[in-house]
C-alpha cells in the first residue's frame, strides 16, 4: 500500500539539498554535484520503483541565515520530502533545529561534526561520514600503539572541524596527552599561508606532525616541509587525502610515505578495480566537468548510493516517518567504500560510517596497514 | 634564536607577496585615487590565465585590467564614490565566481618562474621567495621612477587628483584612466604569479592576500611605492612573530590588525606617506 | 555676556607667530580691535592675513604668542568652541556644506550657540522642539536681512559665486557672532555689488552690533569702511592705523599698494 | 510630510501589516529577515551615508548584536524582547568605543580600520576564553519565541509582526534625528569637516555619536536576525556579510531612510534570483546585477523614486 | 586679420537649467576681448562652455578656423587655448613645480619650457620660492598666480582669463595686466578676458561684450562702452 508524505507521488521524489556552491568552502561543491549526477543516472535507469527523483539544490554559501533560508524554502516552498546529504557543520547546525521541529528527515549530513548522531536529541538527523572526532581517536590508537613516546605536533584549521579532531586525538591519548603534544599552532582559513605555523611546530622539536587542515593548506603544509627539509612521521587528516587534489599539487615526491584514514578509496588509487572503472564510467558519462580524480565526488557518489539504498528498502511507504525507521535500519557495502568498511546504522546508532583503514602514501597511491580501526 | 630568525624570514618572504599585490594597490590610487578591492582577484584570474597560457599574461592583464576601466569604470565617473566602491565589490564577486566556474575551485600548482635550485636559495628562504622579493623591489623602483620622473607618470596623477584641470592642460583623461587601470591589472599579474606558487592557485587566493596587502599599502603611504612595499613586509614579520611568540596564531590577525590601526592613528597617512593638507 | 568689558579691545592678538617648515607665516604679530570697530587687514599676497584668521578660528596654533578675546585667552580653546566664544567666520575658498539648502547652511550656523544632542533628537523632546523653532527663526530672519529669501531652498553647490558668498557670510552672523572674520568678501564683486557689501558690512556692524576684522585687497572698500587698519608684509606687521594715515606709509604703498593706487580702487 | 508621502505610507503600514496573513511561514520568515537587514542598514546609513564615515566592517556590530540576544537568551534566559535594547544599548556602547580611534582616520584609513574590524569578528567570537558564552566554533541555537497572550499567531507570524513595529519605531526615531540640529551637524561634517568645527560642531562628540548610534541600530537588526534564524556562529558574520550591508546602502540610496528598505529587498532577493538564472557562477550573475543597478541608479533606488515623485 | 575665434548660437546647460542662450562672439588674433556682466550672467559658463568643460552645450565654435564644438576640452586645448577658470583649477597635492610642468604638459620642446619657466617664475617671484611647496597650501593670491603661470606655460595662441585678478593684492593685478599687455604684444596672444574690475578691463581691451542673463546685449570698443550710461554705473562707479 503506498503511502506518502509531502514531495513523494506516484511518479516523483523530491529531495531537497544545500551546498555551499559559493562562499569560502565552494570547493566542496562538487559533493552535490556529483550527487545529482548520479541521480541524473539513477533516473536514466528508470529510476527507483518507477519513481524518478527530483534533486534541488540550492546554495548557502556556507553562510548558516542562508542555509536556513534555503531549507525553509525548500521544505515549505519547493515541498521536498527530505534535506539529503547537505554540507557543512555550522550551516546545518543551523538548520537542525528547524527540521526535527518540522520532522523532515536530515539525512547523510555531510560533515563529522558528533551532533549528526544523537538520535535522542535529533531523532530527525543523521550523518554518513566517520566523526572528525573518531577520525581523531583512531590516530591516536595509532600513536599510543606504535610509538608511545612520539613528540606530536599539531596544526588544526581554527573552525569546528579541526576543533573535533583535535578533541578527539587528545581524548584518545587520555593521559599521555601531555607528554605526549608538545605544541599545536591554529590558523584561519582567511590566511594566505601556514608557514609561520610550520616553523613554530617544527622548532617545539616534534618528531611527528598531526596535520589537521584543510586542502589548500594541506598542500602548503607538505610543501612547506619539504622546503625547509623538516621531516616527522605526518598524519594527514581524511579531509585532505586526496591524492589528486592535494598531495600531486603539493609533490607527491614530498608527501611520501605519510599516513591517513580513509574509509573511501581515492579515485586515482583504486583505477584498475572494477569499482574504480565504474566510477570513472560514471563520471564520464553524468558528470564530464568534474574531476574524475577527486575524492569529494567519491563522496558525493556513494551518498547518493546510500540514499538509493534506502529509498529502495522503504518501497512505496515514502512517508517521512518510514524514511527514518530506514535510515536507522541501514546495513550495506558501497562500491566506493574502502574495501571491508560497512555502513551500518541501528535505533541506538546514527553513525553510518564508523570505521576507518590505515593507509600510507608511497608516492603514487596509498597501500594499507594494519586493521579496520574504530569503535 | 634559529626559529626566531627563520621566522623573520618567513614574515619577509610572506611580507614580500603582500608587497608584490600593494604596489598593484598604489599603482590604482595613484592613477585613479581610488583603491580597487578587486584588484586580488584581477590578479588572481589573470594567474589563471597565465596558468592557462603562460608568456602573454602581463600583457592579457594590462588589456583586461584597460577594458574594465572603459567598460565598467568609466560609465561611472560622474557616480558617488560609495557607488564605485559597490562596482568594485561586484567585480570582485564577477571575477571570483567566473574563475570557480571555468577553472574549478580545486587548487592547482603554478610553477615557480625561479628555478628550485637556485644559488640564492637559502635553507630559511627559498629561492622562489628570494626571487619574489627581488622581482618585487624591480617592480616597486619601477613604479616610483615612472611617478616621479616621467611626464606620462605626471600627467596620470594630475589626472587623478583633479579630472576637470588635467583636460585643461591637455590631458586625456579617459586615457590616463585606462592606462592606469592596465598598469595596475598589469603589475597585479606579475603578484599574481607570484603569489601562486606560495599560496597555490585557486579562486579564493587573493582573498587573504589583499586585506594585508591593503593593510601592507596604508601602512607604508598609499601614495609612496617605497612605502607600500615597506608596509608589505612590516605586516608579513608583524604577523608571523605575533603569531609565534606573543599571542598566538588565533588572535594573531585580530592584534596585527589593531597594531596597524593604532600605527596609522599615529601617522594618520601612513609611515611614508605624504600628509596633503587642505587649506581653507 | 554681550556686553563688552569695559576699556579693554575685544580682541588682542599678541606676538602670535606661524611656522611651516621653513617658512614664516606670521612673525610675532600683535594688534587689537576695539569693540564695534570695523578693522581691516590687509597686505601682500601671502603675507600672512589669511593665516592669522586660521589663527583665530584656532585652525592653525599659535605658536608662543596668545589671542585674547573678550578679556579671555582663547588660544588654547579646541576649534569648535570659537563660534560659541562669539567668533564667526567665512573662508576665502568658500567652505560651505555643499548638499545642504541654503537654508540648512544657516540652521548648522546656528549649531554655536545652540548644540544640539542626540537623545533630544531621537525622542523629539520639547527642549529639542524649542531649539528648532528659535533656529528656523533666526535663518529666515537673515534670509530676508540678506536677500537670499528666493534660493532659500536650493542647494547651495548650485548657486553663483556671489551668492554663495553671501550664504557664508549668513551662516557666520546665525552664530550672533561678537567678532566676525571676513576674508576677501569683495572678490569677484562688480562696482555696484561692492557698494551694496559696503553697505551691509556697515549694517551688520551697526545693526547687529558685530565687530567686524575685514581681510580684502580691494582698497576702495577697505579703505571706505574701515576703522582702522593693520597692514601685514612677509608675517610681519608694517603699519597699523587709521585709513587717512595707512595709506601714506611709504612701506605700504612701496610693498602693497604702489605708486599710484587709485586705479586698483 | 505632504499629504501624498502621508497617504503612501499608511498605505504601505497596512499592507506590510496585512503581509504575514497572505503569505506562507517561508515568505514571512525572509520578511522578518528583510526587516532585519533593513534596520542594520539605516545604521550603516546614518555612518556612511548621512556622516560620510566609510566602514567596511558593519557586520562585526550586526554580530555583537546577534550574539548579545542569543547569549542573554540562552544563557540567561532573558525573553527575547527584552533582548533588543540590550542588544541596542551593548553596540550603542560598543560603536561609541571604537568610534573614538577611529576619528582620526579617515577614508581609506577608516575603511581599512573598519575593514579590520570585520575580519576580526569571527575570530573574536571562536576565541577560547569566550566559548563558555559564545559556544564557540558551534554557536548558540535558540528558541523562538510563541505570540503573547494566546494570539492565534505562528511563531513566524508573531516574530514578524514584532520586528515590524521595532523597525518602525526605530525609522520614526532616525527620522527625528536627522531632521534635527544633531542630524544636520553629522552631515555638515561629512559635507565639510573644518567648516563644521568652525560653526561650533564639535566633530569628535558628533563622529563618536554616529559610530555609536550607527553600531546601535546595526546590532538590533543583528538581534532580530539571531531571533528569527534561531541561530547564532562565527561563520554567519563573514566579511561577506560586512559587504553586503555596504551593497545595500549604495543600492537602495546613500543618504536616504527609505533605501534602507530597498536596500534590504536587494540583498535578501537578488542573490537567490541570481541562482535561479545560473548555478554555475550565480555570484557572477550577482555581480552584473549589482553594477547594472548602480549604472541606472547611481544615486540608489530611494533617490529615483523621489525624483520621479517630484 | 583672420578671425581666431567665432562663435555663433551657443547655447549652455548645466544638467537641466539653462544657462546660456544663443550667444555670438568673435574675436580677431592679437586682439584683447573684455567680457563684462553681472553675478550669475553666465560669463564663467561661457569661458566653459568654449573649452566644453563641465557643461552641455550647443552651437558652433570655431577656433583658429576649426570646428572646436564638440570635441573632448583636451583636443580644444590643444588647437592652442589656455583657459584659467574660475575657482583657479589648482592641483592641490602636487607641487607648485610640478603644476607649472602640467601647464606645459605635451610640449616636447624642452629648451622653450625651461625659458617659459624663467619666464613665468621672473613674472611670479613668490612662485620660485614656494617651487617645492604643496600648491594647496599656497595663499589665495599664489595660486591664483600660479593658475596664470601654468596657463602661460603652454604658450597659447588664445588665453581665456576667468577673473585674473581674483585675490590678488594691488600691485600685482597692476603687474598682470601689464604681463598681460606685453605677451599680447609682443608674442600675439589673444585674449579673452572676464573681469569684474571692469575700469581695468577696458584700458586693455579692444573689444567689448556685455553679458546679461545668458545673453550678449552690448558689443562694441572700450571707447562706446565707457559711454554706456548704465555700464558706468554698475561698472565703473560714478
Ligand atoms: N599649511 C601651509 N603649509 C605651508 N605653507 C603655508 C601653509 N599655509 C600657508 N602657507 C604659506 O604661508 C604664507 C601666508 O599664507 P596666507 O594664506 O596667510 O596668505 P594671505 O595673506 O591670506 O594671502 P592671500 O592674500 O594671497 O590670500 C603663504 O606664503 C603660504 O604659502
Ligand atoms: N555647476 C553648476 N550647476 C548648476 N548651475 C550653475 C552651475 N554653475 C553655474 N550655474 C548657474 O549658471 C548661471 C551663470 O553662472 P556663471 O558662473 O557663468 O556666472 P558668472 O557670470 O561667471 O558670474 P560670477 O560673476 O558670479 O562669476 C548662474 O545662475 C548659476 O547659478
Ligand atoms: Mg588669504
Ligand atoms: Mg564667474
Amino acid at each position: 500500500q503506498k503511502r506518502y508524505d509531502p514531495g513523494a507521488t506516484d511518479t516523483t521524489i523530491k529531495i531537497g539539498n544545500t551546498m555551499p556552491y559559493s562562499g569560502p568552502a565552494s570547493v566542496y561543491g562538487t559533493v552535490g554535484k556529483s550527487a545529482a549526477a548520479y541521480f541524473r543516472k539513477v533516473n536514466a535507469e528508470g529510476g527507483i520503483g518507477g519513481r524518478k527523483i527530483e534533486f534541488i539544490s540550492l546554495d548557502d554559501a556556507y553562510s548558516p541565515p542562508v542555509a536556513v533560508e534555503q531549507t525553509r524554502k525548500l521544505v515549505e516552498q519547493q515541498k521536498v520530502l527530505l534535506i539529503f546529504g547537505p554540507l557543512g557543520t555550522p550551516t546545518n547546525a543551523a538548520t537542525q533545529k528547524y527540521l526535527n521541529i518540522r520532522k523532515v528527515p536530515q539525512l547523510f549530513v555531510s560533515s563529522g561534526a558528533e551532533r549528526w548522531g544523537d538520535h535522542r536529541q535529533f531523532p530527525w538527523s543523521i550523518g554518513f561520514n566517520p566523526t572528525y572526532v573518531t577520525e581523531g581517536r583512531i590516530y591516536a590508537a595509532h600513536i599510543l600503539a606504535s610509538r608511545p613516546d612520539a613528540k606530536v605536533a599539531v596544526l588544526y584549521q581554527n573552525d569546528e572541524f579541526g576543533k573535533d579532531i583535535v578533541r578527539g586525538f587528545l581524548d584518545g591519548l587520555g593521559d599521555k596527552a601531555r607528554s605526549v603534544v608538545v605544541a599545536q599552532a591554529s590558523y584561519e582559513v582567511s590566511d594566505p599561508t601556514v608557514d609561520s605555523q610550520i616553523i613554530s611546530l617544527r622548532s617545539s622539536g616534534a618528531d611527528t606532525l598531526m596535520n589537521f587542515s584543510q586542502t589548500k593548506f594541506a598542500a602548503q603544509t607538505i610543501r612547506k616541509m619539504a622546503a625547509i627539509g623538516w621531516k616527522p612521521a605526518h598524519y594527514l587528516t581524511n579531509v585532505s587525502n586526496s591524492v589528486a587534489a592535494v598531495l600531486k599539487p603539493a609533490g607527491a615526491e614530498h608527501a611520501k610515505g605519510l599516513l591517513t584514514a580513509t574509509y573511501l578509496r581515492d579515485p586515482s588509487d583504486g583505477r584498475d578495480t572494477p569499482e574504480g572503472r565504474d566510477f570513472a564510467a560514471f563520471m564520464k558519462q553524468y558528470y564530464p566537468e568534474g574531476d574524475p580524480n577527486d575524492t569529494l565526488n567519491v563522496t558525493g557518489y556513494s551518498m547518493a548510493q546510500a540514499l538509493v539504498q534506502l529509498l529502495t528498502q522503504a518501497g512505496d511507504d515514502l512517508t517521512r516517518a518510514n524514511l527514518m525507521k530506514q535510515a536507522a535500519s541501514l546495513d550495506m557495502t558501497l562500491p566506493m567504500l574502502y574495501p571491508g568498511i560497512r555502513l551500518k546504522t541501528g535505533p541506538d546508532n546514527f553513525y553510518p560510517i564508523r570505521q576507518m583503514q590505515l593507509v600510507r602514501f608511497d608516492g603514487t597511491g596509498y597501500e594499507k596497514f594494519g586493521d579496520l580501526l574504530g569503535p | 634564536m634559529q626559529a626566531f630568525l627563520h621566522q623573520l624570514l618567513a614574515g619577509l618572504a610572506t611580507g614580500g607577496i603582500y608587497a608584490s599585490v600593494a604596489l598593484a594597490l598604489v599603482m590604482i590610487y595613484q592613477s585613479t585615487h581610488l583603491v580597487n578591492f578587486a584588484q586580488g582577484e584581477m590578479a588572481m584570474f589573470s594567474t589563471y590565465l597565465g596558468w592557462a597560457m603562460f608568456g602573454l599574461t602581463v600583457g592579457l592583464s594590462f588589456v583586461m585590467g584597460a577594458l574594465v576601466e572603459r567598460i565598467v569604470i568609466r560609465p561611472m565617473r560622474h557616480a558617488p564614490v560609495l557607488s564605485v566602491v559597490v562596482v568594485f565589490i561586484a567585480l570582485l564577486m564577477i571575477f571570483h565566481s567566473l574563475a570557480g566556474w571555468l577553472f574549478g575551485y580545486t587548487i592547482k600548482q603554478f610553477p615557480s618562474p625561479f628555478p628550485e635550485r637556485a644559488w640564492y636559495g637559502t635553507a630559511l628562504m627559498s629561492a622562489h621567495e628570494v626571487g619574489a622579493i627581488a622581482i618585487t623591489l624591480a617592480v616597486m623602483a619601477l613604479i616610483f621612477g615612472f611617478f616621479r620622473f616621467t611626464a606620462l607618470g605626471l600627467a596620470m596623477r594630475a589626472a587623478a587628483q583633479n579630472p576637470v584641470s588635467s583636460r585643461l592642460v591637455g590631458i586625456d583623461v579617459g586615457w590616463m584612466l585606462m592606462l592606469g587601470w592596465g598598469l595596475a591589472g598589469a603589475v597585479g599579474a606579475v603578484a599574481g604569479m607570484l603569489v601562486a606558487p606560495v599560496v597555490f592557485l585557486d579562486p579564493g587566493m587573493m582573498g587573504g592576500v589583499l586585506l594585508y596587502a591593503f593593510a601592507g599599502a596604508l601602512v607604508g603611504g598609499i601614495d609612496s611605492p617605497a612605502g607600500a612595499v615597506l608596509g608589505g613586509f612590516i605586516v608579513g614579520v608583524l604577523e608571523n612573530l605575533i603569531g609565534s611568540y606573543v599571542v598566538g596564531t588565533e588572535l594573531k590577525l585580530t592584534v596585527a590588525l589593531v597594531l596597524i590601526v593604532g600605527v596609522l592613528i599615529v601617522r594618520p597617512s601612513g609611515l611614508f606617506g605624504r600628509t596633503i593638507v587642505v587649506k581653507v | 555676556m554681550n556686553t563688552p568689558s569695559t576699556g579693554a579691545p575685544l580682541l588682542r592678538v599678541q606676538a602670535v607667530t606661524v611656522r611651516f617648515g621653513g617658512i614664516v607665516a606670521l612673525d610675532a604679530v600683535s594688534f587689537s580691535v576695539e569693540a564695534g570697530q570695523i578693522c581691516g587687514l590687509i597686505g601682500p599676497n601671502g603675507a600672512g592675513k589669511s593665516t592669522v584668521f586660521n589663527c583665530l578660528s584656532r585652525i592653525y596654533d599659535c605658536g608662543a604668542g596668545s589671542i585674547e578675546f573678550d578679556g579671555r585667552r582663547i588660544s588654547t580653546l579646541p576649534r569648535h568652541r570659537m563660534a560659541g566664544e562669539g567668533i564667526g567666520r567665512t573662508f576665502q575658498n568658500l567652505a560651505l556644506f555643499g548638499s545642504m539648502s541654503v537654508r540648512e547652511n544657516l540652521l548648522v550656523g546656528c549649531h554655536g550657540r545652540q548644540p544640539a544632542g542626540f537623545v533630544g533628537a531621537l525622542l523629539r523632546l520639547p527642549g529639542e522642539r524649542r531649539t528648532e523653532r528659535e533656529a528656523q527663526a533666526r535663518a529666515d530672519e537673515l534670509l530676508r536681512f540678506l536677500a537670499l529669501e528666493d534660493c532659500a531652498e536650493r542647494i547651495v553647490a548650485d548657486l553663483p559665486f556671489g551668492t554663495q558668498k553671501r550664504v557664508e557670510l549668513g551662516r557666520a552672523l546665525c552664530g550672533r557672532p561678537r567678532l566676525l572674520l571676513l576674508d576677501e568678501p569683495a572678490c569677484g564683486l562688480n562696482h555696484e555689488e561692492l557698494e551694496g557689501l559696503a553697505a551691509l558690512i556697515r549694517e551688520i556692524r551697526d545693526r547687529l552690533g558685530v565687530t567686524v576684522l575685514l581681510v580684502e585687497h580691494h582698497m576702495g572698500l577697505v579703505m571706505a569702511i574701515s576703522d582702522q587698519v593693520v597692514v601685514l608684509n612677509f608675517g610681519r606687521k608694517i603699519a597699523e592705523g587709521p585709513p587717512a594715515a595707512v595709506r601714506q606709509h611709504p612701506e605700504v604703498i612701496q610693498a602693497y599698494l604702489g605708486g599710484a593706487h587709485a586705479d586698483a580702487a | 510630510m505632504r499629504l501624498v508621502e502621508r497617504t503612501a505610507f499608511a498605505l504601505l503600514l497596512l499592507l506590510a501589516l496585512a503581509f504575514p496573513f497572505l503569505a506562507e511561514g517561508y515568505a514571512v520568515f525572509q520578511a522578518t529577515m528583510v526587516l532585519s537587514y533593513a534596520v542594520a542598514l539605516l545604521g550603516l546609513n546614518i555612518l556612511t551615508g548621512y556622516n560620510g564615515q566609510i566602514s567596511l566592517g558593519h557586520g562585526a556590530f550586526y554580530a555583537l548584536g546577534a550574539y548579545t540576544a542569543a547569549i542573554l537568551m540562552d544563557r540567561f534566559g532573558l525573553p527575547y524582547w527584552a533582548t533588543i535594547p540590550a542588544a541596542g544599548a551593548v553596540c550603542l556602547v560598543a560603536g561609541v568605543l571604537f568610534g573614538l580611534p577611529a576619528l582620526k582616520l579617515e577614508g581609506l584609513y577608516l575603511a581599512l580600520a573598519t575593514f579590520a574590524l570585520g575580519v576580526a569578528m569571527p575570530q573574536l567570537l571562536k576565541y577560547k576564553h569566550l566559548e563558555p558564552w559564545t559556544g564557540g566554533v558551534q554557536g548558540l541555537v535558540l528558541a523562538k519565541p510563541d505570540a503573547p497572550f494566546g494570539l492565534p499567531l505562528t511563531q513566524d507570524q508573531w516574530l514578524y509582526l514584532f520586528a515590524l513595529a521595532v523597525v518602525v519605531i526605530l525609522f520614526a526615531l532616525a527620522r527625528n534625528l536627522l531632521h534635527s540640529g544633531a542630524g544636520r551637524a553629522i552631515v555638515a561634517i561629512r559635507d565639510h569637516p573644518l567648516a563644521a568645527q568652525a560653526m561650533g560642531i564639535d566633530n569628535r562628540r558628533y563622529k563618536a555619536g554616529a559610530f555609536g548610534i550607527s553600531a546601535m541600530y546595526t546590532g538590533i537588526g543583528g538581534a532580530l536576525s539571531a531571533i528569527a534564524v534561531q541561530f547564532v556562529a562565527p561563520d554567519s558574520f563573514t566579511m561577506f556579510l560586512s559587504i553586503s550591508l555596504l551593497v545595500g546602502v549604495v543600492v537602495g540610496g546613500v543618504g536616504t531612510l527609505s533605501g534602507a528598505l530597498y536596500g534590504a529587498l536587494f540583498i535578501v532577493f537578488v542573490p537567490t534570483a541570481a541562482e535561479k538564472i545560473t548555478q554555475s557562477a550565480p555570484w557572477a550573475i550577482y555581480g552584473v546585477v549589482l553594477i547594472l543597478f548602480v549604472f541606472v541608479m547611481p544615486g540608489g533606488v530611494a533617490r529615483l523614486l523621489l525624483r520621479r515623485q517630484r | 586679420m583672420p578671425m581666431l575665434l567665432e562663435v555663433e548660437g551657443l547655447h549652455a546647460a548645466y544638467g537641466a537649467s539653462r544657462v546660456l542662450h544663443g550667444i555670438g562672439l568673435s574675436m580677431r588674433a592679437g586682439s584683447v576681448t573684455a567680457l563684462l556682466g553681472a553675478n550669475g550672467a553666465g560669463k564663467t559658463t561661457t569661458l566653459r562652455a568654449l573649452c566644453q568643460m563641465a557643461v552641455r552645450t550647443t552651437g558652433t565654435i570655431r577656433i583658429g578656423g576649426e570646428r572646436a564644438d564638440g570635441r573632448p576640452t583636451e583636443r580644444i586645448v590643444r588647437l592652442g587655448v589656455a583657459h584659467v577658470p574660475d575657482g583657479r583649477g589648482t592641483f592641490l597635492a602636487l607641487s607648485t613645480e610640478e603644476n607649472l610642468r602640467l601647464g606645459a604638459y605635451g610640449r616636447r620642446d624642452r629648451a622653450g619650457v625651461a625659458e617659459d619657466f624663467e619666464r613665468v617664475y621672473g613674472y611670479f617671484p613668490r612662485l620660485r620660492e614656494r617651487s617645492g611647496q604643496q600648491a594647496g597650501t599656497l595663499s589665495g593670491g599664489e595660486q591664483q598666480m600660479l593658475a596664470i603661470g601654468r596657463a602661460l606655460m603652454s604658450r597659447p595662441r588664445l588665453l581665456l582669463l576667468d577673473e585674473p585678478s581674483f585675490g590678488l593684492a594691488p600691485l600685482v593685478v597692476r603687474d598682470i595686466f601689464e604681463i598681460m599687455r606685453r605677451i599680447n604684444a609682443e608674442q600675439g596672444v589673444s585674449i579673452l578676458l572676464v573681469e569684474q574690475n571692469a575700469a581695468l578691463a577696458l584700458d586693455i581691451a579692444d573689444s567689448v561684450y556685455l553679458m546679461e542673463s545668458g545673453r550678449i546685449v552690448l558689443n562694441g570698443t572700450p571707447q562706446e562702452v565707457r559711454g554706456n550710461d548704465a555700464v558706468r554705473r554698475v561698472y565703473l562707479g560714478g
